[in-house]
């Protein structure tokens, strides 16, 4: 069920350059459950900024009632959201959305996970699911540059772990597309969150295999009300089917929406 | 409760509280959070003769207190909305507002007939001030003889008493006003959104795909009270007031101003409960001020 | 700072950013905290036939992002605007853009011919859309024939370029716009305030002694940004820019939007610094997005 | 010098109902010269609220490079306020205005301070600097409610202290121009800040005596620029001739402004 709480940070870390690691506790954790989940985070009590920021999932502690979040200070909310220190509250709506499917996959195939940028969160714990449910898995994570880069460590722990930068500063130089071709990586089911242009190349190469994306859109509601945030349906003879993107997805399986 | 009780033509509230249209859905997210009875009334989002998709994405925008939005009145269609929402409403104690939108009168008039004979629909509201659809519809807005022209067209036809949703971009709210009325308007709904637009720093161009948006938010709560404290104080029809409401001061402001029940648009995407807190909060509020009715204070600040 | 130069009819500015009338006064407070010459303009508070004291107070009110002023015009009269205020401003090195109001033609006519004599008046504003001023005023920003016949006859008298003020009270700011062109003005400025109003809400009155007061301030900048936007691409005459400026990025935004200059108003109170800092600021901005000199920004929205 | 500077909150605690006690440093410190001058401050980075708050200046501490306020917390941009910590930053504008004459009085001779409610906070300097210079002082203030008494102590340390209740609960029941008359107080120069019906009271009984007033108007600038918080003043044949409450006050004589 989706919940409104106002929830204590416990751990607040930049983790590399602009990227910040927080970790939240509340009851509202117990709600949590697909990974690719999203909350919708209002970061001050004032009218600037008004709306609610909205940021992945990205490891769940139902045990400590913890979740945690990995996010880009850039804008203005973002920016607000990391001076945030311990013991402070953030107002959280949430879990929203619906995540990555699980339950696609069977026990002993091979999952490939791909994440670009600020997309790469939401993978570790689905990796961790996976893992825990006997899935082998792989990862592909691209970042722009050495600095840029996060999370390898925890994902090299639960499987194979190729990173990639444009510019070549660290791991292998190139797109992930590239990546998984130059390795030649074989696989059941992918599974990828990332800017759009990542997500369109996976559809083109790797759309007639299991594949879900996961979806960015500007958001209003977070909740399905306000019709912001819809996609075209990839099978629309009428033109006005639609998804939307924070209550239908933000995971689609490919050729779902139209990207 | 009897102190929030408010009577407006077709509509008995149990409070004067109720979201804005197109803030809110046909209600099905809200009603997973809480129990739609509570409300006083439901401004469900616009419905147009054939279904719409809307405008491309992005369709919204952040402005500071504010915020942009070119939806497009995407919806199912007047049909869809009838036999599937208005229906699925029905297991509600609430009375509906249906808002009706169009690019041409005959759509209108199609929609006002169909809707108002819904056993819930309580009221139309006639959209004639949305800012994000090209074809014609903002005339009906800013012009008061087709306005007026437009009013008593769906009059005719409706089983349910016509409230007019006024667009605040007009040079003069007030003669818009007058005109709706003497064209048979049951009462107003205002405002709606003024149009804005914002463009990124770093492409240059609008972040809107539809370029322009409608402004919405607490950043515009200062126009809607000066354009309701003018109209309510010209015309004899009921104000339903709306426009940067997120609190329960706000809405009392909106009711001093001249509203007779107030609308929440933008805030129920901030705080998804604010209507019932606010419903909720409002017999306190009210008492701590002095007033054993709200009633009481529509129109104090001119009475 | 050859790469912030911009060059407008009369006003050869060391660079685009000036404050906005009323927001600066004549200059004496803010010479106290930096060297105007700075500045790329001044717009002065306007100045009418005779002394005003203005409106009663409260003159302000704060509101979301925003606020409301009710000042009423009050200036010493210009003749002691000529003599004394702009006398004193001749010790910069910066050019005036001196903001002219009446309530009737002749009062403008006598006002800019007057003032237009002054050394360091490069140019005029014509105030033809202070909403607080209630004898007339507001007609000559609403109606583009009575404002296109008072651009005609300033024109006549005035001994450098008029720029007209645009009022965003309006439904078709292009209409505007257009016929003020065509009556042969060398410019405009605008967004001037939107009419807003707020009540207290122990009182119920309106907190402003005016009871409407202009809405300025950051919550006005979508509305300013839509209305430069589309004005820009209707007329051939420049554009100032204002409306909620506050940054060098919403200086950026405006030039984007079309305007080839940009004043600031409100953000003087909040940051008595915000021009020079801005200044400062922009050089450095421009660069990191690619600029190579300022002008390349202007109407790049639509461009 | 008007100056404008972060400075660091070096305290901040409740003194009273809705009364709080904030002290901040800073180089600032040093342009404070007359007692009865303010600062503006901004209480948040953000747009809302937007506007600067006046407050007064209460103690000044050039050594330390200290200035303490006393506000009362009720509006949005006064509520903040009260959440800063120690170490926090507060923006500050100042010092701004004209504060009270205190060469129109000699050493040896009597003032009386006359204050109500948040308009006693200035007078604490104003009775220190009195003090200092050999002028004998007495204090008469008013509050609403006994839980709203504030300062008593510091001001009994400098002279004779009358505190007034509204409502009877603490001190002398009534105005305090009741007070100043049941006790018979006489002095040579009067000073007063408080609410606008007790000065206009204060000028009707006492105006043909040296007394000097400060006012409060809602204010924009703050520093003389934009016109929001004129007066008219007492001797205006024309109507049009105007002191500004910020840069011409918020101090001035008894019959030199109109209340
Ligand atoms: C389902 C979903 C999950 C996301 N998960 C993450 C995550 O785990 N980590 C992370 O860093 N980012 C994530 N994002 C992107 C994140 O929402 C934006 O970066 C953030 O909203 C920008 O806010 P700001 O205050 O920095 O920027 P501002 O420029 O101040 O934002 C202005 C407005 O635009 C919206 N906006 C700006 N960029 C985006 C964007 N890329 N997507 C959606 N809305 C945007 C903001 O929400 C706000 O309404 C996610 C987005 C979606 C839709
Ligand atoms: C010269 C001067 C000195 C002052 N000294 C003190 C002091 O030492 N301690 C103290 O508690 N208060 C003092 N005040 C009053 C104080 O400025 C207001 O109480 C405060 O601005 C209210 O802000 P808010 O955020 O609580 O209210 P809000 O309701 O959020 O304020 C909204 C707007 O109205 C203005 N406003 C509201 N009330 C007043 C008021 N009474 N006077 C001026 N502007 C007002 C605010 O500044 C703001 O712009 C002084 C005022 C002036 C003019
Ligand atoms: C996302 C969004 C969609 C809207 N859709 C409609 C609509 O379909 N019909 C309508 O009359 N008004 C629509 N409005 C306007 C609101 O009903 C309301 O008049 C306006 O937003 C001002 O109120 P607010 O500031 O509380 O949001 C919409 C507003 C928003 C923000
Ligand atoms: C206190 C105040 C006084 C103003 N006085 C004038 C004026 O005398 N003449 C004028 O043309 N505009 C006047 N304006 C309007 C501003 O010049 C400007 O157009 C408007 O405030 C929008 O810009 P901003 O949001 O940056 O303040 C005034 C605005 C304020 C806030
Ligand atoms: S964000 Fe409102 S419907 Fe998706
Ligand atoms: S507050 Fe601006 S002149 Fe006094």
């Amino acid at each position: 069920m989706i919940k409104q709480e106002l929830m204590v940070v416990t751990k607040h870390e930049k983790i590399a350059e602009h990227i910040f690691q927080l970790t939240l506790q509340g009851e509202l954790v117990s709600e949590m459950g697909n990974p690719g989940q999203f909350v919708h985070l209002k970061v001050t009590e004032g009218s600037t900024p008004l709306l609610r920021r909205p940021i992945s999932i990205s490891e769940i502690n139902l045990e400590k009632k913890q979740f945690t979040m990995i996010y880009r200070a850039e804008g203005a909310g973002t920016q607000l959201l990391s001076k945030k220190k311990t013991e402070d509250v953030v107002d959280v709506l949430g879990p929203l959305g619906n995540g990555f499917p699980i339950d696609e996959i069977e026990k002993g195939q091979t999952a490939l996970l791909v994440g670009g940028g600020i997309g790469v969160p939401p993978l570790l714990e689905l990796s961790r699911q996976l893992v825990a449910k006997g899935v082998s898995v792989q990862h592909v994570l691209g970042f722009q540059s050495k600095s840029a880069v996060f999370l390898e460590e925890e994902f090299s722990m639960l499987g194979k772990t190729i990173i990639t930068t444009d510019d070549g500063t660290y791991g292998y130089q190139g797109f992930v597309t590239d990546a998984i071709k130059d390795h030649d990586i074989q696989f059941d089911t992918m599974f990828s969150c990332g800017p759009t242009p990542m997500l369109k190349a996976l559809e083109r190469l790797h759309g007639h295999k299991p594949l879900f994306l996961s979806l960015e859109e500007r958001m209003g509601c977070g909740i399905g009300a306000c019709f912001a945030c819809v996609c075209h349906t990839g099978d629309d003879p009428t033109g006005t089917s639609y998804k939307k993107v924070c209550s239908d997805g933000p995971v689609f399986k490919a050729g779902e929406v139209v990207l | 409760m009897i102190m929030l009780q408010v009577n407006l033509p077709g509509l008995s509230l149990k409070n004067p509280i109720m979201p804005a249209s197109g803030c809110f859905g046909f209600g099905r997210e809200y009603s997973k959070l809480y129990d739609l009875s509570q409300l006083g009334s439901i401004m469900i989002k616009a419905s147009t003769q054939e279904p719409r998709f809307g405008n491309p994405t992005p369709r919204v925008a952040e402005t500071e207190a504010g915020m942009l939005n070119a939806i497009g009145l995407q919806n199912p269609g007047v049909e869809k909305v009838v036999s599937s929402e208005l229906v699925w409403l029905e297991q509600y104690d609430v009375p509906i507002i249906a808002n009706v939108a169009g690019s041409q009168i005959e759509d209108y008039v199609y929609v006002a007939e169909k809707i108002s004979q819904s056993k819930n629909v309580h009221a139309l509201e006639l959209n004639i001030s949305c800012p994000n659809v090209k074809t014609g519809g903002i005339a009906f807005g800013t012009i008061p003889e087709i306005a007026a022209q437009l009013t008593r067209a769906v009059k005719e036809v409706s089983d349910v008493p016509v409230y007019v949703k006024l667009s605040p971009n007009v040079a003069n709210i007030v003669d818009m006003a007058k005109a709706i009325e003497q064209a048979g308007a049951d009462g107003l709904t205002m405002i709606n959104t003024l149009i804005g637009m914002r463009l990124d720093i770093k492409t240059g161009k609008p972040v809107i795909a539809n370029k322009t948006g409608g402004l919405s938010g607490p950043a515009i709560k200062p126009v809607a009270i000066r354009m309701i404290y003018e109209v309510s104080q010209a015309v004899n029809i009921p104000i339903i007031g709306m426009g940067g409401v997120q609190t329960v001061d706000d809405v009392i402001e909106f009711l001093y101003a001249g509203a007779s029940a107030v609308a929440v648009g933008t805030a129920n995407f901030v705080n998804p409960f604010v209507c019932p807190e606010i419903i909720n909060q409002l017999p306190g509020r009210l008492k701590e001020l002095g007033f054993e009715h709200v009633t009481e204070c529509i129109g104090r600040s001119w009475k």
